[in-house]
């Protein structure tokens, strides 16, 4: 229940929800095996995302504003028109009626028109989101790797100097806003101060009209700075959980038996401390996953990242309700599949579990 | 700074001289049917032809397809004459029939009168005898026939597309059209990319390349233009220009915009049908009332604080750079920055202060008014702030109410005051409209073109007259008596002429039209002469400085894990025989 | 300190407490297909003043046995009479016979909530029934009763700053404070160390001496009953398979298991019987002799030669009743009375 | 978490306390406990280097937002009378130069603490209180009420909270209640999972189920023997919680979803940039707000970890 | 031994073990059994202070390389520790954490290794197809059997037992020490069998010393410690486990009053003084060392038994 237990709005992850899953996974032991588990698993996860589905269908219903009003933009507009704009976007129903509606065109992936856009969200969102998990993935698998690496390292050696700088230098960045982190960067490292001459693009994902291994390149470069900020405000969460995972298992007799077997100490850190250790904090890191794609907004806001954040933001204030729609649900889904994604993989990776 | 590498020239690797414009709306339509957004409205007067288009001199309006138009002497059928030199893209020739069915498209179905179909609700019948003249008959007079901002699109191109109400136009590429560029690419807020028509009758543009790029935040657009990504940045905020105009080869254009900014107040909404609604304060229907609170805003201090001194003092309510219609208030007639009056206004009003200092309204209670504003609008918060303290030292309670979108209170009348602004056409005509009676809503649930529900029947008659009014030089007199009055309500009371603050490098853009001409502006002028006219600076210097750029990131990038990587090595290396 | 032969209640005495076909299955792991029946038909009364041991490998049940004593969970079928009426599981009466029988469980350093020092633990039980009298001196005196002496030594210390046998002392002493009539004890030493453990068990005589008070006392540990018990019940898979007297059971056991238990001791006279198998699953007790299966005496054919064998297998035996008497839940046992008879 | 307190060398004070404790009665014995264990905490405490540096940070602030009245006054607040020419760099009279209206930075970064502290104190302690509230009850009673509870909790838990605040705020007016409750009904599940865990683990240990055993009911077993035994993980979270709330108050102001009205630091880091601060390098109006919100949201951060190693040493939290 | 926090586990301890020969130590809790165990092997944390001279077949553990310790542990000596449950690594197939130790003193190819650890489960009663299984499939008492197959994984030449039946049933606990009996005899290996149940050790093995706070106070041939104890802790201890059909331990349990010494504060003089029945004034202040008593195979540390100190001589090759 360290810091990694700390929610927070600002994309950091909470313990809970990691401990969780394995709890949950250990109930799976009595019953018939793994399918019935993945089964299970599943509908729960259906389930979620039915429940995700309403609530995004109702919340943003309470955002004052007429979309339809909004969309008229300042031109005259008769209230039978107004009546027909409210029964082209189906406003006119019933909630409810509204609401089935929504759920069954939702089951067959149509979300709905988007009012500013006029187009489907569908369109929308699939056009933003690989650009969001470009983002995300690089920085997921960078801050995981970094975390593992350096939480593993400061448990080991807790309570010394490597341990006190790791920690210390991991909360600090913990606490920085991501945003204003986004921000410096961009003026030491895009603008340029003093002798630092600005070496990364100050935004967007491309520069237009690259082709082939250019492209890529160019991807590349508007990458750098973004992936930075995410990783060093991501990193320590990663890191403080590795590392109070491992403390735990630190007092472990099985570690004092490895040794007595006369393994070396890496090898008893890595064959036995790290595998126990990484295990329970797996679910914990995927969660992180599917809550940086939510927490990345602020990154793509500074970084001008054509994203989902991006969209997000833009749908807000209309409000573009059929777009907002679909975006929390993208965004909780991410949670949600990951979670599930964590459930579904714990047990066939850590014996304890059993099948 | 001159530290910095090289600013990447106005040139892609191949020689291509390619021009940059950085912006940060995203594109709503591509559809000239649908698209309402400036930036959208832009990139079609770049790629359609209009009828007319208006000088970069003087905004007057000039030749577009049309090279010719005419009123019949009953003043109510125009005839235009279409140029037989303008093609489309794809090779056919651009004609009467094409201008004909988009109108006639525009007024007969619903979906594609989205955007623009104000232009056409008071025609009657729009048709082409021959491919060189097209007949528009009118309902009523209507003097801004030279100012009908529609793009003509290829019929038949369109006369493909099923419901325009969905259609997008931004699947195929390049898009057809016939402006002075070709929309060969888009991405949605990443990038727009034209490429220059070659076929465009009055010349073509000098660069190789136009490519509108994203950057949704201020900061990053201007530190591109400083690297040189870009070469082009609008909207800058005072530091920001500040701050370029120390830039070595960036210019800075200040220019005279053509918004004006202005303090609404609701003078109780109403309906056609004389319905009232909202709940406007009522001590604001009482003109000395609206004189005071507007005595006592220091427009000065706006300019100067809030704008930097990046605007002018507001008055009339059409600003300065459009002359022809410019009025301003002279002696008595002016509301001069006066607290002390403001105060005596309002006991003369009959909202005296209580005890506590607060002025109370005539059911006793203090007043506060609710003030509209723009979330995402810096200015409002701003403004907001002072008038705060302005009117707190008169007595009177501010309740900012600042929100995304201030549509519904707005057209439900709920709310006292409001932050307002719109840009001004070369044809005043729109901004005019929408305080007359016949913009209000028919009844409550409509919704009206009305800006603030303002109605006036000396206005509306003067609004009358001069829609009629065929002659430039009375038409611009009538328009001023209509600014008068306006001034007089008190019901729109303009603090500033935000101007446009733009930049360019030199280094990429050796010359580059504004409008007007003299002291203009260059982003979203009323015309295509900005980017159709920018001449690129002679590129001698170095080419490749973006891949400099991504090679020098990417080396220290790897150097920097690579070093991290050997030293967390080695102080592993140095442990591990020391421990068991 | 110790106490030599202390009033042995006469068998005819009304018993304080008695459980009758008492019960106590739990959804099993596997669904609720198979629930177990941790408590599966016990007769067992408790006289005034009487200690009585009910001792069984890991499992068996005798926790659970004794929670459902205490009404902490409700049999799913069979009573539990007190004091001749039957538990009232309503929570106004569950409270008030919870005033006159008192729980010490097993683990001391557990049963004691790490925040609260000796005088709150001591006195929750005074809070809990809103006693009227002086908290503080019911406090004192029951410390001392439990041999914590002088009691305002330990009023304000923390469980953490006291040793096991203390632990247990404040444990005993919290439920004394009530002056209940009934002890219930679930493995009171187990966890103690060998050299503090008869200090706690000669308070328990000492108690029974003192106050009259009567107590079952769960314990895996023969030795344990031997040196405090009355009468012994030894519980297997759910069901108590023999009972009767210490020196009955003990020194003379007649059920294989029994007898098995305590030739392991390291004591023991003679070869150990080291029962294999796994040791026994409570949702799937097997039908006729429910140790059949471990049998040594079925295994090496002895049940066969005293033809019982295929009673053993598939005969259910009678539950035995509570009262004093030395009886035995065997077919072989049975057998052998019947023909020594 | 384990609840146990590490085995202590039996330091009984005795010679000192036995005078006392001879004529005290139980109410005195409450106090006296209670006093010992705080001066306990504390010593433990103090062996805490981070969080020591944690609590100084939060004194000094917390002496900051406290005596603003005295040291600027709420008169910086003016724009009308704002001393400075906008954007000044730092000069002996403005040391963090001045903001867009010319009004000094210091004196807003000092009057902004006010609000960036009461709103990270608020939201916390709501969003705590459900947690704590939802845990506890769940964990304590079983069946139907913990289902429903926890079907709920993990619902709330898998929705994204920045979306959820964002949405939140927009949905209500600006003001500072919108994002205090924003915040507090978005954060709170992972306190109601965490205090349930912890709930979950009190209830299974054997003094419960002597309390029952001793006739305890519901209401006794959570105040007595739940409340006070999660009571140190709530307090350690709602310092965590406090954290990521300031830094949540930020991202929401900074988004542009606070009151616009008022000074605080999240909303002076979206004015530097709505400004146009970052481009024109005018970074005295951009470091100090984002500093103060770090090394706040870091001193908080170590408190809570210091706070949750003193009353769990297991964790191993560096010193 | 002292732990970094200043306890002081383990005061001076002087035992002798040769080769096959089966030592028990008892003792209450906290005394210090397990940390002479892990000091064996130079297993105690980091920071823990131990000094004297631990010969393992003449080679001081102490002084050794770090290299040479790994080299000794497991291939030398191997433990079996108090909870197996814990002992073995959850996540590894028990095969495989059998296999380790003998792969790792490359003591058999990864073939021979698998070969190896089924032969050694099948020894400990185990079918070899049980390599596959994780600890969590296994029972406790099989898991106990896969502690000390791993334990004879290396042939070592001394086994320590540090309670390996604690916390197992009775049954199973039975099960466990023939088991162990039986293997110690088979393979002529040296034993040390650590336990709190006096009655275990007496009936399982050769020698027996009992410890208090960190101390032997008594040390002789298994049977006489138990059934006639110099000491009087020995004595305490041993009555603590009553005899069935012993009339005189009915209604009787004996016990020690006083409680366990706090090892970070020890009592002055005899750390046992403050529980003893028969101590004298001068326990108080002088500390007790093992004499020889009684018969010349036995030690104690008690005033009341011989007065000549023989623990100087003691020592001996193991
Ligand atoms: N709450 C419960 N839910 C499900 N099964 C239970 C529960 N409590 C006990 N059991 C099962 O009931 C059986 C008897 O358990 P009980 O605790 O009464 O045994 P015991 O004789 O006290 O054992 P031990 O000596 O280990 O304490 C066991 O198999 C146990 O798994
Ligand atoms: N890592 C450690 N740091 C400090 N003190 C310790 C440590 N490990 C053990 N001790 C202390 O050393 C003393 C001896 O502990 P040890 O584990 O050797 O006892 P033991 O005789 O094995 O007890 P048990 O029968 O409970 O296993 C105890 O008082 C214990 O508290
Ligand atoms: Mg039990
Ligand atoms: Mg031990």
């Amino acid at each position: 229940m360290t810091a990694e237990a700390t929610p927070s709005l600002v994309g950091k992850t909470d313990g809970p929800a990691g401990a969780g899953p394995s709890a949950r996974g250990a109930r799976a032991r009595g019953t018939s095996g793994y399918p019935r588990y993945v089964a299970g698993k599943l509908g729960g996860a259906a389930v979620s995302l039915l429940a995700v589905l309403v609530t995004s269908f109702f919340l943003f219903r309470l955002i004052p504003g007429d979309p339809v009003k909004f969309m008229t933009g300042g031109r005259q507009v008769s209230a039978e028109q107004l009546a027909a704009y409210r029964r082209e976007f189906g406003l006119d129903l019933p909630l409810w009626e509204q609401f089935t509606d929504y759920c069954g065109k939702a089951l067959t992936g149509d979300l709905g028109t988007s009012y500013q856009f006029r187009a489907p969200v569908i369109d929308k969102i699939t056009e933003a989101l690989p650009n969001t998990l470009l983002l995300t993935g690089t920085s997921f698998v960078l801050y995981t790797a970094l975390g593992i690496f350096l939480g593993t390292r400061a448990a080991w050696r807790s309570g010394g100097l490597g341990d006190r700088l790791n920690t210390g230098l991991a909360l600090t960045l913990y606490s920085i806003p991501s945003f204003w982190l986004g921000l410096l960067l961009i003026i030491v490292f895009s603008v340029g101060i003093g002798p630092i001459p600005g070496l990364f693009p100050t935004g967007g994902m491309e520069s237009g009209g690259e082709e082939g291994f250019a492209y890529v390149l160019d991807v590349a470069h508007h990458l750098v700075l973004p992936v930075v900020t995410l990783v060093a405000v991501e990193y320590g969460q990663t890191l403080l959980v590795t590392r109070s995972a491992l403390l735990d298992e630190m007092g472990g007799d099985y570690l004092t038996t490895a040794r007595a077997k006369g393994l070396r100490d890496d090898l008893v850190r890595r064959r036995h401390a790290v595998p126990n250790a990484l295990l329970p904090t797996m679910t914990l890191i995927f969660i992180n996953l599917g809550r940086t794609v939510a927490g990345v907004i602020l990154v793509e806001t500074v970084f001008s990242w054509p994203g989902l954040g991006g969209l997000f933001y833009q749908a807000l204030s209309v409000p573009d309700l059929p777009l907002v729609q679909g975006l929390f649900f993208v965004f909780a889904a991410a949670v949600i599949v990951m979670n599930t994604l964590a459930d579904l993989i714990y047990p066939l990776l850590d014996p304890r579990v059993g099948r | 700074t001159p530290l910095n590498p090289a600013p990447q020239q106005a040139e892609a690797k191949d020689g291509k001289k390619v021009l940059t414009v950085a912006v940060a709306q995203s594109v709503d339509s591509l559809s000239p049917f649908l698209a309402q957004r400036l930036v959208s409205t832009s990139l079609h007067r770049l790629t359609y032809e209009y009828l007319t288009n208006y000088s970069a001199k003087d905004n007057s309006a000039i030749a577009g397809l049309a090279t010719k138009w005419e009123p019949s002497a009953d003043k109510l059928t125009w005839t235009y004459t279409i140029r037989d030199n303008s093609k489309w893209s794809d090779g056919e020739q651009a004609t009467a029939e094409d201008a004909a069915w988009t109108f006639n498209k525009m007024m007969t179905d619903e979906g594609a009168a989205t955007a623009n179909g104000s232009f056409v609700a008071n025609f009657k019948k729009v048709t082409a005898p021959s491919p060189t003249e097209l007949v528009i008959e009118l309902k009523k007079p209507q003097a801004t026939m030279a100012a009908l901002d529609v793009p003509i699109v290829p019929k038949h191109v369109w006369e493909k597309v099923g419901d325009f109400s969905k259609f997008n136009n931004d699947k195929d590429f390049p898009v057809v059209g016939n402006g002075p560029f070709i929309l060969t690419g888009y991405k949605a807020d990443s990038y727009v990319r034209l490429e220059p028509n070659k076929s465009f009758w009055r010349g073509t543009p000098k660069f190789d390349e136009l490519v509108f790029k994203y950057y949704k935040d201020g900061d990053a657009a201007v530190a591109a233009l400083q690297k040189g990504e870009v070469s082009f940045v609008s909207g800058l905020t005072p530091a920001q220009s500040a701050a370029l105009r120390g830039e070595e080869n960036v210019t800075v254009n200040d220019a005279p915009g053509r918004r004006f900014y202005a303090l609404a107040t609701n003078p109780g909404a109403q309906a056609k049908d004389g319905k009232k609604f909202g709940d406007g304060h009522e001590s604001l229907l009482d003109q000395r009332v609206r004189k005071a609170l507007f005595m006592a805003v220091d427009r000065k201090t706006v300019i100067d604080k809030v704008f930097q001194g990046h605007a002018a003092e507001g008055e009339g309510y059409i600003p300065p750079r459009f002359s022809t219609y410019y009025w301003k208030p002279t002696g008595s007639q002016k509301i001069a920055y006066d607290p002390d009056r403001a105060a005596r206004l309002l006991d003369e009003a009959g909202y005296r202060k209580n005890g506590d200092g607060k002025r109370v309204g005539k059911n006793g209670r203090p007043i506060t008014y609710r003030v509209l504003c723009h979330a995402t609008d810096p200015q409002d918060k701003a403004v907001g702030q002072y008038l705060e303290e302005w009117w707190g030292e008169l007595g009177i309670g501010v309740t900012l109410d600042c929100r995304d979108n201030v549509s519904d209170p707005w057209l439900a009348g709920e709310y006292d005051l409001a932050f307002d602004g719109w840009s001004v056409n070369p044809d005043p005509d729109f901004v005019l409209s929408i305080h007359t009676c016949a913009a209000l809503p028919a009844t409550p649930k409509d919704i009206g073109a009305t800006d603030n529900f303002i109605c006036d029947k000396k206005y509306d008659d003067l609004y009358e007259q001069q829609l009629a009014e065929y002659d430039p030089a009375k038409r611009a007199e009538l328009i001023k008596r209509m600014e008068s009055r306006l001034y007089d309500t008190g019901y729109m009371n303009v603090m500033a002429y935000p101007n446009a603050v733009e930049a360019y490098r030199t280094d990429h853009i050796a010359s580059i039209t504004t409008m007007p001409e003299a002291a203009g502006n260059i982003y979203g002028q009323d015309g295509y002469w900005s980017w159709w006219s920018a001449t690129p600076a002679a590129g001698e210097s170095s080419d490749d400085s973006s891949q400099t750029g991504v090679i020098i990131g990417i080396v220290a990038g790897v150097v920097v894990l690579a070093g991290l990587g050997v030293f967390l090595a080695r102080r592993h290396h140095a442990t591990v025989e020391d421990r068991e | 300190m110790t106490t030599t032969a202390a009033a042995v209640p006469s068998a005819s005495s009304a018993p304080l407490l008695s459980a009758e076909g008492l019960h106590v299955t739990f959804p099993g792991r596997r669904g609720d297909a198979t629930r177990a029946r941790a408590v599966d038909g016990v007769d067992l009364d408790i006289r005034p003043g009487e200690i009585v041991a009910l001792v069984g490998e890991s499992g068996c049940g005798k926790t659970t046995l004794a929670r459902s004593l205490l009404g902490l969970v409700r049999p799913s079928a069979g009573r539990v009479t007190f004091a001749g009426r039957p538990l009232d599981y309503s929570s106004r009466h569950l409270k008030a016979y919870r005033r006159r029988v008192q729980l010490v469980l097993q683990d001391p350093s557990g049963s004691l909530n790490p925040r609260h020092t000796v005088y709150d633990a001591v006195a929750e039980g005074l809070r809990i029934h809103k006693y009227a009298g002086d908290e503080r001196e019911a406090v004192s005196t029951a410390l001392s009763r439990a041999g914590l002496r002088p009691p305002e030594r330990f009023f304000l210390r923390y469980p953490h700053q006291l040793s096991g046998g203390q632990r247990q002392r404040v444990v005993i002493a919290g439920a004394l404070v009530l002056e209940p009539e009934l002890i219930v004890a679930d493995e009171p030493v187990a966890s103690l160390d060998a050299s503090v453990r008869g200090e706690i068990l000669a308070l328990l005589l000492r108690l029974r001496a003192e106050l009259g008070l009567s107590a079952l006392v769960v314990t895996h540990d023969l030795g344990l009953a031997w040196n405090i018990a009355d009468r012994v019940a030894v519980m297997y898979l759910g069901r108590i398979v023999e009972t009767g007297t210490v020196e009955e059971v003990l020194t003379a056991p007649q059920h294989p298991y029994t007898q098995a238990l305590l030739s392991v001791l390291p004591e023991a006279p003679g070869a150990p019987v080291v029962l294999t198998g796994e040791p026994p699953d409570p949702s799937r007790i097997p039908s006729g002799c429910r140790f059949h299966a471990r049998c040594q005496i079925l295994a090496g054919g002895e049940a066969e030669r005293a033809g019982v064998a295929d009673a053993c297998r598939g005969e259910d035996l009678p539950v035995l009743d509570g009262g004093g008497g030395a009886q035995v839940a065997c077919h072989w046992a049975r057998s052998r009375a019947s023909t020594t008879q | 978490m384990t609840t146990t307190d590490p085995d202590e060398p039996m330091t009984t004070p005795e010679a000192v306390s036995k005078a006392q404790v001879a004529k005290a009665g139980p109410r005195a014995l409450a106090r006296q406990r209670r006093r010992r264990s705080a001066a306990r905490f504390w010593h433990r405490y103090g062996t805490h280097r981070a969080g020591l540096f944690g609590l100084a940070a939060l004194g000094l602030f917390a002496l900051i937002a406290l005596t603003a009245p005295l040291t600027v006054g709420s008169g910086v607040q003016s724009v009308t009378d704002a001393p400075g020419r906008p954007m000044e760099s730092p000069s002996a009279e403005f040391p963090l130069g001045t903001d867009q209206f010319g009004r000094s930075l210091l004196g807003l970064v000092v009057w902004g603490s006010r609000v960036s502290l009461l709103v990270g104190l608020l939201a916390a302690v709501l969003s705590v209180a459900i947690g704590a509230l939802i845990g506890i009850t769940a964990g304590h009673f079983r069946g139907w009420y913990a289902t429903v509870m926890m079907r709920i909790t993990d619902w709330f838990l898998v929705m994204p909270t920045l979306v959820l605040a964002i949405a939140l705020a927009t949905v209500m007016s600006r003001s500072l209640g919108t994002i205090i409750l924003a915040i507090g009904v978005t954060t709170w599940p992972t306190t109601a999972r965490l205090v349930r865990a912890q709930t979950l683990a009190v209830e299974s240990r054997p003094y419960i189920e002597r309390a029952k055993a001793l006739g305890g009911g519901h209401w006794h077993v959570m105040s007595r023997h739940v409340l006070p035994n999660v009571m140190p993980l709530v307090l350690a979270q709602t310092t965590l919680i406090i954290s990521s709330a300031i830094l949540a108050e930020a991202t929401l102001a900074f988004l542009g979803l606070g009151d616009p009205t008022v000074v605080s630091w999240g909303g002076l880091l979206q004015d530097a940039r709505e400004a146009g601060a970052v481009s024109a390098g005018k970074w005295w109006y951009l470091v100090p707000p984002g500093i103060a919100i770090a090394v706040v949201a870091l001193a908080f951060t170590l408190c809570g970890r210091a706070v949750e190693s003193v009353l769990n040493p297991r964790l191993g939290v560096a010193r | 031994m002292t732990y970094a926090g200043g306890v002081a586990a383990v005061r001076g301890v002087n035992l002798a073990l040769s080769a096959g020969q089966k030592l028990g130590i008892a003792g209450e809790s906290g005394c210090g059994k397990s940390t002479l165990a892990l000091a064996l092997l130079r297993l105690l944390p980091s920071g823990t202070r131990v000094t004297g001279e631990i010969l393992l077949d003449g080679e001081d553990v102490l002084t050794m390389k770090w290299g040479r310790v790994r080299a000794v542990r497991w291939a030398g000596a191997s433990i079996v520790f108090q909870g197996a449950m814990h002992s073995l690594n959850a996540v590894h197939r028990v095969g495989d954490q059998i296999a380790e130790p003998i792969l790792l003193h490359r003591k058999a190819t990864p073939a021979g290794a698998r070969k190896k650890t089924g032969e050694l489960l099948e020894h400990v009663g185990l079918p070899a197809a049980r390599a596959s299984a994780y600890p969590h499939e296994l029972s406790g008492g099989q898991r106990q059997r896969v502690m000390i197959a791993m334990a004879l994984a290396c042939d070592p030449r001394l086994i320590i037992a540090d309670e390996p039946t604690t916390a197992l049933d009775v049954m199973i606990q039975a099960q466990i020490l023939r088991l162990i009996q039986q293997l110690v005899s088979e393979q002529e290996l040296g034993l040390i069998m650590i336990s709190h149940d006096l009655a275990v050790l007496s009936d399982t093995c050769d020698r027996l010393a009992v410890m208090y706070a960190g101390r032997v106070v008594e040390e002789g041939p298994a049977r006489q410690v138990y059934e006639d104890a110099q000491h009087p802790y020995g004595q305490a201890l041993s009555a603590a486990f009553p005899r069935i059909g012993d009339a005189g331990s009915r209604f009787a349990p004996r016990g020690l009053p006083g409680d366990p010494p706090d090892p970070s504060a020890l009592p002055s003089g005899c750390a046992f003084h403050p529980r003893c029945a028969v101590a004298l004034e001068s326990c108080a202040t002088e500390d007790q060392v093992l004499r020889a008593a009684a018969t010349p195979d036995r030690r104690a540390a008690c005033v009341h038994v011989g007065p000549v100190p023989v623990a100087e001589e003691a020592r001996s090759t193991p």
